[in-house]
């Protein structure tokens, strides 16, 4: 029966913040703050700010993005801006001739990375973002919202590696469609051929 | 004899601008620098332990009282104040002038009583034997009294009917 | 002159204290005690010296050029005063950094090392911030008044810093009646809170004034009252003799300190809460309080005069610190009896030390007291409790100052103190919270 | 004009200030700020005559310090007076929202 005399909760009080005070001089795991400009503290993996986009080699052909605009569509703050990229008898290249993100609107919610069908759009793990322009500045355009692969990779290692893996399926599997295709065309043509010879013969 | 000199015009200049300033904080200011002034002036005059009493009780206590209290009666008043002061100044004259020349006239004519000039200086070691045996009576009357006046301000200032109810009970 | 009580009690000067130290004072004692007794001039660079060194100087160097003799003592003075604003002001410079440190370490931060080498320029570079803001005066403002608060904050704290003895041979200006001075010189913060309130024009100013000097007068009177128990006890009113008279050492080791006596160690802890209530510091920091009015009294002001009002509240701090260490830890005294070479300013500083930080470290535990809870402790039990000590310092004095005394004198201050911390605390025990999730 | 007859005269100027806020002022509690004034008038001519007059030589048996304990005691009753002065004029002004002296005239009759 712990005997509670009036004055004891406040000597426990100062007891508390005494050994927060002694051991933060010799208890490392105490000491949970960095030098900031010098250290930086590690970010946890899921931490999400502003999307990026990722491209696989070149910035520009490797850019995974179609210009599908499900994310703009679904982008609940209305902040992602994109416009197709289209040839001259206006033929759609599938591919965004403009992809700007505003990132004084974006509220970090990933829901355009959860849409995207084509895993092109991620949230980036950056946060020293500030600039001095308040317009301008925080109108991100293709340039520097598209990062490479390895980026994407080296941020986030097991949904990156997750992605190329199911990419790397696709591919294999679209492959095996396309030479699968490309047999049964063959087939076509020989048996097409064949049956002219044969209409040949008989005429 | 200087100090005395320098003293003097100075807490008359400080009561003036007690009685005389429009808005009353800045009176109830200057009366507070005029007790200052006189406690300085009781140290000048020798009795320490009383200069240091009156500048504790007056200017450390009565005169926050009295700021106080006008505090919590503010009404923007200084208005009127001002614009009739004229008239009451004259006849608040009338009735002191009289008073003041009476005093003037037995301060600096009539004291012909003989003086021992002497190094006034007050021990207290002296004044607190004094004051508790040939004064003890008069001390516990003046304890008694002082409780009376503690609790009866308190009563008179409190909120009538209102108990201040306890937060802690609700 | 018949003996009287009195005489009678200081001719039987208490035996633990060493009787040459304990001139009887019923002699016709200057109004300022002679500066030092009349021993060998010492060397000039002993350290027992040291704080009166450029006082020394000054004297000595004044009376070569043939100065007349008036001049030099208030050239003396006036020396003194220097080096105790240096010294003091310098404290409240490393107070500052120091408070916020311990602050940080506390909550498991390091606390400002970014200016010079651990912080130590911090200070300075608070102090360039503070001079270089600007200063705005509001329109409204009476601008008199609005200039003279902040001044007439600092200077009762330093007033009162010249009073406390602060070494065996240095105590800046030794008046016979140095506790009167000193609670006089106090009470003149709250006219210039007040001051500082209403001059600045606006509501919170006000309002945060208003709370400020009631909480100042309801703490200022057990204040008083539990140091009457040091003042009833020694007889004296004189500081430097307060401390004389807690020289020597109990049981050969315990050294008789007034905190070391049973009615010393309650009016000690009344007089230490007293003073943080009185230095308007956490838990009480109620007239400042961030979340509630804005910065209290303070809010209208910025630039110098806003540092000039922290350093009025740390300098009153320190002042009523260096004020409990000579009432109840016996100022300069050493705390272990061999300690005889170490100079006598040493111990107070190091008291002091203790002192202010045990201040921070109450500032780093305990949450702000609500204004009701703030006036119900003061006056239903500070002040109940403050009185108890007065008879219980006279029954330990006529049961001999022995240990009889102890035993008699300690349950008769425990008793009380049992009996209000437990209605207190039923009273103030607030109903347990009942929670009520939201049922899914 | 000795110091005594200077402290005199200075005394019995504020004693005259005093009156003359009694006599002038509206607001009650200015009317205390002049009551206040008087008191101390008073206390300073107690002062002053024990400073300058020495009380060992009249009469040995009379105890010194009479000046100064009257004034002692005049300053606890004045802080007293005040005191409950202030609270009766703050019960006044909560009934008649108002401290202006002319408007206390319910007892006209």
């Amino acid at each position: 029966m712990k005997i509670k005399l009036p004055g004891l909760g406040l000597l426990e009080g100062l007891a508390v913040t005494g050994k927060n005070m002694v051991q933060s001089f010799y208890k490392k795991e105490r000491m949970t703050t960095v030098q900031y400009p010098e250290e930086r503290a590690p970010i946890s993996p899921n931490f999400r700010n502003f999307p990026f986009l990722v491209y696989d080699k070149d910035p520009q052909a490797g850019l995974r993005c179609t210009a599908c605009s499900i994310c703009e569509k679904e982008c609940p703050p209305q902040c992602i801006y994109i416009v197709l990229e289209r040839d001259e008898n206006g033929k759609s290249l599938k591919r965004p001739k403009v992809f700007d993100i505003d990132i004084s609107v974006c509220m970090n919610c990933g829901i355009c990375a959860e849409v995207c069908p084509f895993d092109s759009i991620y949230m980036d793990g950056e946060y020293e973002m500030s600039t001095d322009d308040r317009f301008g500045g925080l109108l991100l355009g293709l340039d520097r919202l598209s990062k490479s692969a390895e980026y994407h990779m080296k941020l986030r290692p097991e949904q990156a590696s997750e992605v190329m893996a199911r990419r790397k399926a696709d591919e294999e599997k679209k492959a095996a469609a396309a030479a699968a295709k490309a047999a049964k065309a063959k087939a076509d043509a020989e048996a097409k051929k064949a049956a002219e010879q044969e209409k040949g013969g008989e005429a | 004899m200087i100090p005395l000199l320098i003293l003097a015009p100075l807490i008359l200049l400080a009561a003036i601008g007690a009685v005389w300033m429009a808005r009353p904080v800045h009176a109830a200011l200057m009366l507070a620098l005029t007790l200052a002034l006189v406690a300085v002036l009781y140290l000048a005059l020798g009795a320490e332990f009383i200069g240091l009493v009156q500048f504790a009780v007056y200017v450390g206590a009565v005169a926050v009282l009295i700021v106080f209290s006008l505090l919590i009666t503010r009404r923007g008043d200084e208005a009127e104040e001002i614009e009739r002061r004229p008239k009451s100044l004259i006849t608040g004259l009338l009735c002191t002038v009289p008073v003041l020349a009476v005093l003037a006239y037995s301060a600096i004519f009539g004291s012909n009583i003989k003086l021992i000039p002497w190094e006034a200086k007050l021990t207290i070691a002296e004044l607190g034997e004094t004051l508790f045996s040939s004064h003890a009576p008069a001390v516990l009357a003046l304890a008694v009294l002082l409780t009376a006046v503690m609790i009866g301000a308190a009563l008179f200032a409190r909120e009538p009917g209102k108990t201040p109810e306890d937060p802690a009970e609700k | 002159m018949k003996k009287t009580f009195l005489d009678r009690h200081r001719a039987g000067c208490p035996d633990h204290v060493a009787r040459a130290s304990c001139p009887p004072p019923n002699q016709n004692q200057a109004f300022i005690l002679p500066l030092a007794a009349a021993t060998a001039e010492p060397s000039l660079f002993s350290p027992e010296f040291l704080p009166r060194l450029p006082q020394r100087l000054v004297e000595m160097i004044l009376t070569n050029f043939g100065v007349p003799d008036w001049l030099v003592t208030i050239a003396g003075f006036l020396v003194a005063a220097g080096t105790v604003v240096a010294v003091f002001l310098s404290a409240f410079a490393l107070l500052s950094l120091i408070e916020r440190k311990t602050l940080a370490r506390a909550q498991n931060r390091i606390g400002p090392n970014r200016a010079g080498w651990f912080g130590i320029l911090q200070p300075v570079a608070d102090g360039i911030k503070m001079l270089t803001k600007e200063d705005i005066v509001p329109a409204k403002a009476e601008k008199f008044l609005h200039l003279l608060a902040p001044i007439l904050i600092v200077v009762p704290a330093i007033l009162a810093l010249g009073v406390i003895p602060y070494g065996r041979e240095w105590t800046p200006v030794p008046l016979e009646l140095g506790l009167v001075f000193f609670f006089a010189v106090g009470s003149l913060t709250e006219l210039s809170v007040f001051m500082a309130g209403w001059a600045s024009g606006s509501k919170f100013p006000m309002l945060g004034a208003m709370r400020a000097i009631s909480q100042m007068v309801s703490y200022e009177l057990p204040l008083i009252i539990s140091a009457l128990g040091v003042i009833m006890v020694s007889g004296t009113l004189s500081l430097p003799h307060i401390v004389d008279l807690q020289g020597g050492f109990q049981l050969g080791f315990i050294p008789s300190w007034n905190i070391f006596t049973p009615w010393g160690l309650f009016a000690g802890l009344l007089f230490y809460i007293c003073s943080i209530a009185e230095a308007n510091r956490c838990p009480f920091d109620l007239p400042e309080g961030e979340s509630e009015i804005v910065a209290g009294h303070m809010t209208e002001y910025s630039g110098f005069k806003y540092a000039l009002f922290f350093m009025g509240e740390y300098l009153g701090l320190l002042a009523i610190a260096g004020l409990f260490v000579t009432l109840f830890l016996g100022g300069w005294q050493a705390p272990l009896p061999g300690l005889g070479f170490v100079p006598t300013w040493f111990w107070f500083f190091g008291k002091l030390a203790l002192v202010i930080f045990s201040y921070l470290w109450i500032r780093a535990t305990y949450p702000r007291v609500r204004i009701d809870q703030l006036m119900r402790f003061a006056w239903l039990c500070m002040i109940p409790m403050a009185l108890l000590t007065l008879p219980a310092a006279g029954i330990w004095h006529f049961t001999g100052r022995g240990l009889l005394s102890w035993v008699v004198v300690l349950p008769l201050m425990l008793v009380p103190w049992v009996i209000v911390a437990v209605i207190f605390n039923r009273r103030l025990a607030t109903t347990t919270r009942t929670y009520r999730f939201a049922d899914t | 004009m000795t110091p005594l007859s200077l402290m005199l005269t200075l005394s019995s100027v504020l004693f005259a200030l005093g009156l003359l806020a009694v006599l002038t002022r509206r607001n009650a509690i200015l009317v205390l700020v002049g009551i206040e004034l008087m008191l101390n008038a008073a206390n300073l001519n107690f002062i002053a005559f024990w400073a300058f007059d020495s009380p060992t030589a009249h009469n040995a048996v009379e105890p010194a310090l009479s000046g100064p304990m009257f004034v002692m005691f005049s300053i606890a009753i004045a802080a007293a007076e005040a005191a409950v002065g202030l609270a009766i004029i703050l019960m006044v002004f909560r009934h008649t929202r108002s401290t202006d002296l002319n408007k206390l005239d319910s007892l006209h009759g």
